[in-house]
């Protein structure tokens, strides 16, 4: 069944073409990659589905309801999260009250304005799914930079979206937190529809199942691993080039 | 349509003396996103080293205005240099403390004028040949004063842009706005970029000053009697477009101009003001944007 | 770094603030012992003010360095207290409350414009003060608290009015500051105007502070008045003058009159730009008295060569003596005794001998033309034939009935 | 960095000593001042606590939302020109001499009738509420506007600029609506009572320190709140919130309208202490002036803030009586030294002395942080 139905979705910046007739859909409980050199279009992508950048022209449709020109948090409302490359949690304010916010969004106004007696009650539930239950009363500005991604993904689900889109959740982590966020990960996949943007090859082996490969704002092919891995056409435009494993 | 063509010589001439108090602010402000209040107050330096050269050093009224537009340029930079160096390096990611940090400034600078020079305002002679004007067949008057300022706003365009444009130092200015950590990896010296682009915009201060001896009181206030108006420039016009910054000059220059003649000149300030919150609301970041993908 | 704070830190910080406060606020001193008596002098000495408030300040230390020198007020020594308002009306008002009611002085100098002097004025009813306000101004007042030492509308506006008349201008153009002086001035203007077969061609009015004037001075060179009746305010002058002279117009075609620019604001403005416009006031520095001449030569000894006098200096100055004339005609430094003495007490001022007129409280003066000279002086081309007595509600002109509604 | 007890965790004598100086102080500033102080000082002192409210909303606006807001002297000039209004009316009825007729400076400048919203502001409960909901639909509409159009930081610090600027033009040009630069000035009867007796010199302080008190308890609420906390996500990050399904588009216009009533409040009990409303009160450097009191208290703390403004005031009236034009160099160095060196004010000084004094000769490892919950 369809969660995501994305149709001839074209993005452009003046001259520029970021996304290019773009057509893609997602059902419920996929878990995808989406890979591609620097410049493919994968984050304008989720930034379009996202409404943080507008379609120049397509139609997206979640759900049933079409997104194009609902802002940002009409669109989270609608059942879609995201995380960002470079994490941003509210660093003065602490653990438990970045995800308690997060679990919040769905009060009236004014219930926002009481003065809570105890944290929403999923906090520390989400907080252990995480790991960092011991740094519930921390401030998150005092987090490793592992620490702040898993952070992320509790606000995430603290929100019970539908959908899921990361973008690369293990850049600039050590191997084992690696390992943790590819089974953390997984456990998610298991109830949700989830999107991840990754450069990481050896990541991609271990956990991904279905590969869409962006190039130059196409999409050049779409399969599980293996049959993306041996197409000449993704070969070459990763060999073609300079290899692209991280970002500066 | 014939108030406004009547009112264009004046609308430009407006738009020139606003374009010259924003055009440094198209730098400090527009590149690096610094709210330098003491701007207005470089822009009062300027016009006082025109004094100091007529005055004290005895030149002519010709000589000290062209020798003072090199000499306040360089000596504003030099303030605004210092300021940067001393001061607003350690606060870059934090404009609005930039903001308060820099009226203190201005308030001392302001007080030191006064103790300096005097609380009235001093008198700077403009040269014989720009006292005078000169009548078009329409009956149109042209101030050679005016004419003066709008041709040496022109000039210092012009300057800029080719500077930006055609100058290694130019184009390294606007790789480091453009995206600062990829011109730092690219070997870029972006302190010494940043530390250029504050003496240029503070300099540009200094001109203005000079210029503005030609049609106003020179006096402690002098900067910051341009300031409020100078930053809404670079606000419509879009932060760091020097295209952008000349146009909102112009346009508000002549709205400035037409409204006058059309109701009376505080009417005409708030009516302005309106103008400028009804197109921030169609265009929010000013006339020119830069795309960009950065968070906040 | 932000953080969320414990609230006990800055509530304490509160604690601290008002025990300052309080400390700040130990007694002051007291009004007057046996040697001396105690004066506030308010003007502003810093802010946009201090331009024309500080040398005001100036002459009423030199009135007081004379009067001492000359062995005082009822035998005792002048002691000032000064005080900055700070060219802001709340800080007048704060001022002059704290000379009344904490320092206890006999009266107090001070004012400059129009809003500081409503500002002090309920101050001064409160607490039956005495002020002494040195400017000519926009009429429509006579507060039993204030002696107003400066021209009323009737002493400066008008007589121009009758020059420009009698010379002829009968087309005339306003220019002025948008504030109360400027709107006040040229309703008059305008009635008398009408009742005299004067044209009014335009009214015109630009911010405080304001200096895009060409869209003012090119209708002045195209709809060519008679005169310009001038009301601009401080440095709007210099821009007006500056863009008046490139637009061509000049003093022998169209005067301007101005009633706002003395001999201290023609240095600022440039004497080349105004060389030959004129002026209304009631005391110049060339007004030839003697008194003026020893008035010019104390000022410029005791505060530099290339210091000149202006009117409202001098009628600072005179109010000074003014005050102690009254005293000791009194014997007493009570307000009340001196209000009742104010009648009739004169002075021989640089600008002549000037009276005090009991009724109104303000001072009976002769009115007086000047032509800006090249030296930045002006002089004196024509003064009305007599002194003319204050009458700051125009009770006295038929055509102002309309106004003062 | 010094870790934040978590709320839930502090103690029961912490939990009472915040509740308990409040009450002291309270009760020292009600009870003991207008004993000790005499009674122009006392005026003083009432004066100050009015910018002490309007400090409090900036904090809320600043402090928390991250909006640096260079206008509020618009907000307090409404909230004082509703009061001035209606005092100036009230005094012209209570005279003899003057009742029924305009006030002076509208005949003078050629109005021969009262403009309705001087009509409408005959009641004193008019002016009150007036006072209160005008800077609030000022703020809402000005807010809501802009923040929807996502103008925000150094640009919305401009507009604001700009709107103070204009506002004063404004209250100038319309002389014979608003009195001009004069202001208004003169008000001797408020609802019938008498305004230049003694007692009701200390009515309105005790007026104004209750509505201290009252501003203080109602924002330091909100602070602790979700909403509080959504304040500081959408100053951290703006963007961010929406994608947590927030619409930081009310939020802020609800921080920045609060924000504007009080300042309309602390203009409508200005008025009657002061005497006089006027132009220059209310146009932009006093607005800086009262953003840069809030800076050198503590943007981030309520108290810091309101302690700013009165030490503020107090240094201005006590060094500005002892040296009148060096008072501009210090007030100058003293704003550029706070922000360069003390961000967090007065109020960030104290709390690190405090935290020096209680754990002396203890280096904070930074990994301590990491768990800093169990921290008192």
């Amino acid at each position: 069944m369809t969660l995501l139905d994305i149709r001839d979705l074209t993005v452009t910046f003046g001259a520029f073409t970021a996304l290019d007739h773009i057509d893609l859909t997602l059902d419920h409980g996929e878990l995808r990659f989406l890979i591609g050199p620097n410049g493919a279009g994968k984050t304008t992508l989720i930034d379009t589905i996202t409404g943080r950048t507008r379609p120049t022209s397509g139609t997206i449709t979640f759900n049933g309801h079409t997104l194009n020109k609902r802002s940002e948090h009409h669109i989270v409302r609608a059942g879609i999260g995201r995380t960002f490359q470079t994490s941003v949690v509210f660093e003065h304010l602490t653990v438990a009250d970045n995800v308690d916010l997060a679990a919040s969004f769905r009060l009236r106004p004014w219930q926002l304005l009481r003065r809570p007696r105890t944290p929403h009650p999923e906090v520390p539930d989400l907080l252990e799914r995480v790991g960092l239950t011991p740094h519930t009363h921390a401030l998150a500005g005092t987090l490793s930079h592992g620490q702040r991604q898993w952070l992320e993904i509790a606000m995430l689900l603290a929100q019970h979206p539908r959908l899921l889109l990361l973008d690369e959740p293990v850049a600039g982590m050590s191997a084992a937190e690696r390992t943790r966020t590819g089974e953390l990960l997984t456990r998610i996949a298991a109830d949700h529809t989830v999107v991840v943007i990754e450069h990481d090859m050896d990541f991609l082996r271990r956990y991904a199942r279905q590969v869409t490969v962006l190039h130059e704002g196409r999409i050049l092919t779409h399969g599980d691993l293996a049959t993306v891995q041996n197409d000449p056409r993704v070969q070459e435009v990763y060999l073609g080039r300079t290899p692209q494993e991280t970002r500066p | 349509m014939d108030a406004l063509v009547n009112q264009l010589p004046t609308g430009l001439a407006i738009g020139a003396v606003l374009l010259l108090a924003a055009l440094g602010l198209n730098f400090t402000f527009g590149q690096m996103g610094v709210i330098n209040m003491a701007h207005g107050e470089f822009i009062m330096v300027g016009a006082y080293t025109a004094y100091v050269l007529h005055a004290w050093a005895g030149l002519d009224p010709t000589w000290s205005l062209i020798a003072a537009l090199p000499l306040a340029f360089t000596l504003t930079g030099t303030l605004g240099w210092l300021l940067e160096l001393g001061l607003i390096r350690h606060f870059y990611g934090r404009p609005l403390d930039t903001l308060l940090l820099t009226f203190g400034i201005g308030m001392i600078l302001q007080q030191a004028a006064r103790d300096t020079f005097g609380a009235p305002n001093v008198d700077v002679p403009a040269p014989g040949w720009l006292t005078d004007g000169t009548t078009l067949p329409g009956g149109i008057r042209l101030h050679h004063s005016r004419l003066f300022i709008l041709a040496l706003a022109l000039v210092c365009v012009l300057a800029i842009a080719h500077y930006l444009h055609r100058t290694h130092q130019g184009r390294q200015m606007r790789a480091v706005i453009h995206n600062r950590d990829l011109a730092g990896v690219s070997g870029i010296n972006t302190r010494k970029v940043d530390a250029t682009t504050f003496f240029i915009g503070s300099g540009l201060a200094g001109v203005a000053g000079v210029a503005l001896t030609l049609i106003g009181p020179t006096g402690p206030t002098l900067g910051a009697n341009y300031i409020v108006d100078a930053f809404l420039v670079v606000v419509i016009g879009g932060l760091g477009r020097l295209r952008g910054t000349v146009l909102a000059a112009f346009a508000l220059g002549i709205l400035n101009a037409t409204a006058q003649a059309w109701t009376d000149a505080s009417l005409a300030k708030l009516l302005v003001f309106a103008a400028i919150i009804a197109f921030l609301q169609a265009r929010p970041q000013g006339l020119f944007t830069v795309k960009t993908r950065a968070l906040t | 770094m932000a953080r969320t704070r414990p609230r006990t830190t800055p509530l304490a910080a509160t604690a601290l603030a008002l025990a300052l406060t309080a400390t700040a606020c130990a007694p002051a001193g007291t009004g007057t012992d046996d040697d001396t008596v105690t004066v506030g002098l308010l003007h502003s000495l810093s802010g946009t003010m201090a331009i024309s408030e500080v040398t005001v300040h100036d002459a009423v230390q030199l009135a007081i360095d004379e009067i001492n020198a000359d062995g005082g007020v009822l035998g005792r020594q002048i002691e000032p207290i000064v005080e900055d308002g700070a060219s802001d009306e709340a800080t007048f008002a704060e001022r002059a409350q704290k000379l009344l009611q904490s320092d206890g002085v006999a009266t107090v100098f001070g004012g400059w414009t129009s809003a500081s002097r409503k500002a002090m004025l309920p101050v001064f009813e409160r607490n039956d003060g005495l002020l002494w306000y040195p400017v000519q101004y926009e009429g429509l007042e006579a507060s039993p608290n204030i002696v107003y030492t400066g021209a009323t509308t009737n002493q400066q506006i008008i007589p121009a009015l009758d020059y420009l008349r009698e010379e002829g201008h009968t087309s005339l153009y306003l220019v002025g500051s948008d504030y109360v002086f400027p709107r006040t001035a040229n309703q008059i203007i305008t009635a008398y105007a009408q009742a005299h077969d004067m044209d009014v061609i335009a009214q015109e009015y630009t911010p405080l502070g304001h200096t895009e004037y060409s869209t003012i001075t090119d209708d002045i060179a195209r709809t060519a008045p008679d005169a310009v009746f001038n009301t601009l305010n401080g440095d709007s002058n210099v821009s007006f003058f500056q863009q008046l002279r490139s637009a061509g117009v000049s003093a022998q075609d169209t005067p301007v009159l101005s009633v706002s620019v003395a001999e201290e604001e023609i240095e600022g403005i440039g004497a080349d730009n105004i060389t030959g416009h004129l002026t209304a006031w009631n005391y110049y520095q060339s007004t030839p008295t003697d008194t003026n001449t020893g008035f010019v030569e104390a000022f410029t000894d005791a505060y530099g060569e290339e210091r000149v006098t202006s009117d409202p200096m001098q009628s600072a100055y005179n109010a000074v003596h003014l005050w102690r004339a009254a005293v000791e005609e009194a014997g007493s430094f009570e307000v009340a005794d001196v209000r009742q003495a104010l009648d009739g007490t004169t002075f021989e001022a640089p600008e002549g001998t000037i009276t005090i007129d009991g009724a109104t409280q303000h001072v009976v003066k002769t009115a007086r033309i000047g032509q800006v000279n090249d030296q930045g002086l002006i002089d004196e081309i024509w003064s009305s034939p007599q002194p003319i007595t204050p009458d700051p509600y125009l009770e006295g002109y038929d055509w102002a009935a309309a106004l003062t509604g | 960095m010094t870790p934040t007890p978590a709320p839930g965790r502090r103690t029961p004598l912490a939990r009472l000593r915040g509740p308990a100086t409040f009450l002291a102080l309270l009760a020292a500033a009600l009870l003991l001042l207008p004993h000790l102080l005499e009674p122009f000082r006392l005026n003083l002192l009432t004066q100050y606590l009015c910018y002490s409210i309007v400090a409090l909303g900036i904090a809320l606006a600043w402090g928390r939302g991250g909006m640096l807001t260079l206008g509020h002297g618009v907000y307090f000039g409404l909230g004082a020109y509703a009061m001035a209004i209606h005092l100036t009316l009230a005094a012209t009825a209570a005279d003899p001499l003057t009742r029924g007729r305009l006030p002076q400076f509208m005949a003078w400048s050629g109005r021969t009738e009262l403009p309705w919203f001087w009509q409408a502001l005959t009641h004193p409960a008019a002016a009150v509420t007036a006072a209160l909901l005008l800077p609030a639909a000022l703020a809402t509409l000005l807010g809501w506007s802009v923040f929807r159009q996502r103008v925000r930081g150094a640009y919305f610090a401009l507009l604001n600029q700009a709107l103070a600027a204009a506002f004063v033009i404004l209250l100038i040009g319309q002389q014979h609506l608003t009195g001009g630069s004069n202001g208004l000035t003169d008000f001797p009867v408020f609802a019938g009572h008498s305004l230049y007796t003694p007692t009701a010199q200390t009515t309105l302080y005790t007026l104004t320190v209750l509505t201290l008190a009252a501003t203080y308890l109602l924002l330091r609420h909100l602070t602790h709140s979700r909403y509080g906390r959504l304040l500081i996500a959408i100053r951290d990050g703006e963007d961010r919130v929406r994608y947590l399904g927030y619409d930081p588009t009310w939020a802020k216009t609800l921080a920045y309208a609060l924000s504007a009533t009080a300042a309309g409040a602390a203009g409508a009990l200005f008025v009657p202490v002061m005497g006089i409303i006027s132009p220059t009160l209310i146009g932009v450097v006093p607005s800086i002036m009262m953003v840069l009191a809030v800076a050198i208290g503590g943007r981030d703390s309520l108290a810091g803030a309101a302690a700013g403004a009165l030490i503020m005031n107090t240094a201005q009236t006590t060094f500005s009586e002892t040296f009148t034009g060096g008072w501009t160099y210090l007030q100058g160095a003293l704003f550029v030294v706070v922000i360069a060196l003390a961000p967090h004010g007065l109020a960030g000084l104290a709390h690190t002395a405090r935290a020096a004094l209680r754990r002396p000769r203890t280096p904070a490892p930074a990994q301590e942080t990491a768990t800093a919950g169990s921290t008192p």
